[in-house]
């Protein structure tokens, strides 16, 4: 136990999902410059400390809804690495039968229950997990991913509001990247106050530095312990940047509202790379061990691309199945 | 077993035997818990199973609707209440972009086994945004069942078949059916999604009808039998799935069809049926088809103008009588 | 001048839109009654201050949008009371061409550009104008009247977030009677601060008595100047209370959450009798000019009603006119 | 004169030339001031106009979709963008309860001359929320004006028409075809909301098609032409109002009709030309009516699936030689 009071174990878990986020990424920028994935892919690159940290105090069967932003996600809860990349190619062995592609991943196994394209729509979605989880009894908490954008729609309102006044479990983590697609957000909302806007729903809204995975641990360890104790949901705003465009692998320098300098000015805020200095600090993550956890990531990788690669496309005759159950 | 029940009382029975029965059903939405709002339809539900289960809601329908889908994607059996269908604009992107493609989007692993009740109440001079039917917008989408009761009977047994099915069910019923009275049995019992049914058997023309224009294409046959024409009346109840087989063995009998729906005309439900009827039966059609439905036009308030708006047996009548001279 | 630093043609002004509006409304509970008005109608009674204390301070040419309980907002505004009747009466000459029904009031001509009936729409259409006067030059300023019930709609947030945004020339007034239908503030939303969600939205919020007129009058004729002067948009909550049901005439004692005694609180609250109380405290309505205030009133009425009821019904070969322009 | 634009060349022309000639056409929505949401469409036009009349929105269909609308009503002639159609399911409210229904509930007080722009934008593995074709539901609803062009030529003249119009024009323009390139004048031009065109004459039978659909008729009228088979298309441009006698002119004259439209097939546009055909052509059809469109499914990502699931050329062609086999 170092001094932050989280488990070393735990430490070292959101170390593991944070590398596996990035690398797997990295691969990914590979794959698309080159055309070998095609459906429209949104990099988390940047935002890795956000899904980590809160999801190292989910249970399994907690409930994660996402976004189009969803592989940080769906991998920090524990989503089959080998699934999303076949996803990614659109084969049958994706986990959405390759009919989601990277907006859609999902894996209700472990609690990941889905990512839409539609932003905001998830929002009233984990809502709803977490009403069921109140009339079942059964102190299941739902945490609903989404970025700054959402706050624009008005169904992020709506939701707050009624999670608020049936105190549902339920845990809003906003990702305050400042942008939604190219538009920033003091150009969408007279301030650059999400979290406050919680609070006038009768729920604690905080801000917190995105980039410290020790920060996301802490705050939303308290929220989600609120929400499964029965009082009631938070929000947790995230302030965080992300690296590369809106969609694809490039970088957006200089296209639109971004600059050069504000990109590298994130980019020395590394959230995987302050981190390992700061367990490096502790002692608890040496030289050996970095490299093993590197190695075994890589491998993890290359299997699930090897998975992928080898896997089937669906068969046109696929195409009407499962419109019902 | 001759127990009457009114269409509304119906209703409500469902949903209190399927709440009883099933602790997985619950039902939220506007009115749900009002002494007036949504008729009778959830009288005694708050008593009986409480604010858990009863969850009258803020004026919200997007994020109302949402929470339903949610629940459901949660293993729970929801029922969502709009207490008029014009009010569904604002939940499209929760019944649509969401309800009806989660399961296929995500390749079967995830399901939205919501039932989503619209109302559909006009008339009364309630104009424009308080009157709408929009069983075809929802017919258009895949992923969605439609189902429009006429009868007490239907109304309970497709109410309990939309809340045990896996996949999101648009369930509407119509305030003109309500007072309507009707043998029902106490037990639950389904009736089946996708079936119409015949109501009354005939050769010479074919009138499928959906939800209260059935009641009117049934005063339509009595006045039309006593000129001497013998129509055949198909209730469809379900708009989707729709049991194309029934509609076209009994257009292939009479040669003849005319559809009647309460939403616009333009396409309406009608446009589906006539071009399901062209593409499948074409052969047998001895006249062109006929669609009875409201016109291209907002529910006006006037009462003046109402009785001009909804189509009504004499609509039919006519319509049945145009088809008939106009019969190749 | 009385104390008020209000101009007595003003405080008149108010007095008889105030009486306007209730004398009109009780005759219409008689016609309502015995079903000579047969659309559904939502009466404005125990509210007429917040409509006389905000229309007085608007130029005719400002833009005022109404919701299903409509009357009094289009009386304040200065709407013709023949055209209101007949349509009631879903004659030809309606203000609507009998097509509205109470719920839909209009008379562009001294800006009352409409009434709908879904519960939050026309919050944005007021925007839209504002916007338009923004961008025209004029300095028209818009008016969004809605209830409570609104403020559910996450299109509130929405049009309030982009308002402010863009320091349009509009004007939100919550009227909170406390109920949405049938069902209370507290059911709905965790808390009962609707000005202070406008406040997150960067905006002055303020709540008010929305039985006294004067404070209304004051309150609102900030905000219409700041709105005029580029200064952006307010939100004036305005506490209420509507004395009969939801729709139609009854009163609604004792029908779920409402129970008599606080209907006769209210009752006992009349914005109407405190006013006139003021102002023959202060000197400015004697006896003889209130009844002669009244008789006029119940002329308009009379000549209203003969208007409605000799005007013609609405031809069935007009139905499809109109559809488009 | 025979100056070539692209398609999307000719939709930022239309709207730089009325904004240039027109102060109070204005244009709102996501994307409308960056360098790539909505292609090319909206380039240089924040530049030339500025902040004032180009704004580029927060994330909030149905509110911002309400400004435009209340903005129309006071005098603007407002076009509201959405860079796909998927994301006007939020805004249903605004564009269905309130623009279609203002002019006709309020007795022709009020109007609203709102030019509103859904984008087509599918393919690419984009999947079920980011694929769609909503016309046949726009087209349902009273009030509401629908256009679909599909050249250079109709995407400039139809969008001046749109912004000129006095009612709300549902304007629907196709990624797919941006690229196309096609005469175009410089002048301001209109091309007339309701009217279509026969972008090809033939006897043996009519395929009425929009927009993108219509480069694949045409491609298919050639394959067909080798075969013998002399097709004539009918390129609907508007769907609402539609041009009635044009199709019908058509179709008198062929006795054969395939529709094509990139809708879903239940429910869709070509239910509706369908049941007009059937209504008031019957007596000159040789052959049952077929209908190419999206199958009844949500749009999948993989583009094994994707290639199924869109129809072309050759769909149309098989459509066509099913019509002729079973002809009268
Ligand atoms: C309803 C809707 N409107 C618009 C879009 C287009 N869009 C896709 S992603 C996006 C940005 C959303 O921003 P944010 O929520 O902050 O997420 P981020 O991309 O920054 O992670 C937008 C506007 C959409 N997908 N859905
Ligand atoms: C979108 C929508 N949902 C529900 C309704 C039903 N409804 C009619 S009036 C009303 C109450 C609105 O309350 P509030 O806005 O406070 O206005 P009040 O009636 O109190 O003046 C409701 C819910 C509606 N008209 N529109
Ligand atoms: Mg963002
Ligand atoms: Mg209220």
């Amino acid at each position: 136990m170092v001094k932050t009071g989280i488990p070393v174990a735990t430490l070292r878990e959101m170390y593991v999902t944070m590398l596996r986020i990035r690398r797997c990424e990295n691969t990914l920028v590979e794959l698309l410059r080159i055309n070998e994935i095609r459906c429209p892919t949104h990099l988390y690159t940047g935002q890795e400390a956000i899904a980590a940290g809160i999801c190292a105090n989910l249970r399994k069967d907690d409930y994660v809804f996402s976004t189009h932003r969803s592989h940080g996600h769906y991998i920090a809860k524990g989503g089959d690495l080998k699934a999303m990349m076949a996803e990614l190619y659109g084969k049958r062995t994706g986990c959405s039968r390759g009919r989601g592609g990277s907006m859609h991943l999902v894996d209700p196994e472990v609690g990941l229950m889905g990512s839409a394209a539609i932003v905001g729509s998830t929002i009233p979605l984990a809502v709803g997990t977490a009403l069921a989880s109140a009339i079942q009894g059964n102190n299941r908490v739902a945490v609903a991913f989404f970025g700054d954008g959402a706050t624009d729609e008005g169904v992020f309102d709506e939701s707050l509001n009624f999670a608020s006044l049936r105190k549902l479990p339920v845990v809003f983590i906003c990702e305050n990247n400042l942008f939604s697609t190219h538009l920033p957000l003091y150009l969408r909302q007279p301030a650059d106050n999400i979290s406050e806007r919680a609070q006038t729903h009768i729920m604690p809204g905080i801000k917190i530095d995105g980039n410290n995975v020790l920060e996301v641990y802490e705050a939303s360890q308290e929220a989600i312990d609120n929400a499964r104790g029965g009082r009631g949901p938070s929000l947790i705003e995230c302030r965080t940047y992300r690296w590369r465009a809106h969609v694809g692998w490039p970088q957006d320098y200089d296209v639109g509202f971004r600059t050069k300098e504000e990109v590298k000015k994130w980019e020395k805020r590394c959230p995987i790379k302050a981190f390992e200095k700061f367990l490096a600090g502790q002692g608890v993550l040496s030289e050996s061990e970095k490299s093993q956890i590197s190695e075994q990531i890589d491998r993890e990788i290359e299997e699930a691309l090897t998975f992928a690669r080898e896997s089937p496309f669906p068969d046109e005759s696929e195409l009407l199945e499962g419109v019902y159950r | 077993m001759s127990r009457k029940l009114t269409y509304v009382q119906a209703i409500n029975e469902a949903v209190t035997q399927m709440m009883d029965k099933d602790s997985s059903v619950f039902i939220m939405g506007i009115g749900v818990n009002s002494p007036w709002y949504v008729g009778q339809s959830c009288a005694g539900l708050y008593e009986r199973f409480g604010d858990k289960r009863v969850i009258d809601t803020p004026v919200a329908e997007n994020g109302m609707t949402g929470v339903a889908v949610g629940a459901a994607m949660a293993g729970m059996r929801p029922i969502i209440v709009h207490p008029r269908m014009d009010f569904m604009y604002y939940a499209m992107d929760q019944i649509i972009n969401q309800a009806a493609n989660w399961h296929y989007m995500f390749g079967g692993r995830v399901n939205v086994p919501v039932t989503i009740r619209g109302i559909v109440n006009r008339g009364g001079e309630q104009a424009a945004q308080h009157s709408q039917s929009l069983q075809a917008m929802f017919m258009h989408v895949p992923g969605l069942k439609v189902v429009m009761p006429s009868t007490p009977y239907d109304a309970k047994g497709l109410l309990v078949a939309s809340i045990r099915d896996d996949n999101p069910v648009i369930y509407i019923d119509d305030r003109w059916l309500y007072e309507q009275s009707g043998e029902v049995p106490e037990e639950l019992y389904e009736v089946p999604i996708g079936k119409g049914v015949i109501r009354r058997e005939g050769k010479d023309i074919t009138v499928v009808a959906t939800s209260y224009l059935v009641c009117e294409a049934n005063k339509a046959a009595e006045n039309l039998e006593k000129e001497g024409i013998d129509t055949e009346i198909v209730d469809l109840r379900s708009l989707k799935p729709l049991d194309n087989n029934l509609v076209i063995e009994s257009v292939k009998k009479t040669g003849r069809l005319v559809i009647a729906d309460g939403g616009w005309k333009t396409g309406g439900a009608g446009a589906e049926i006539s071009a399901l009827v062209v593409g499948s039966a074409f052969k047998y059609l001895k006249a062109p088809i006929m669609r009875v439905s409201l016109p291209d036009a907002p529910a006006p308030a006037s009462s003046a103008l109402e009785k001009a708006y909804y189509p009504t047996a004499e609509t039919i009548v006519s319509a049945v009588k145009k088809v008939l001279e106009e019969s190749l």
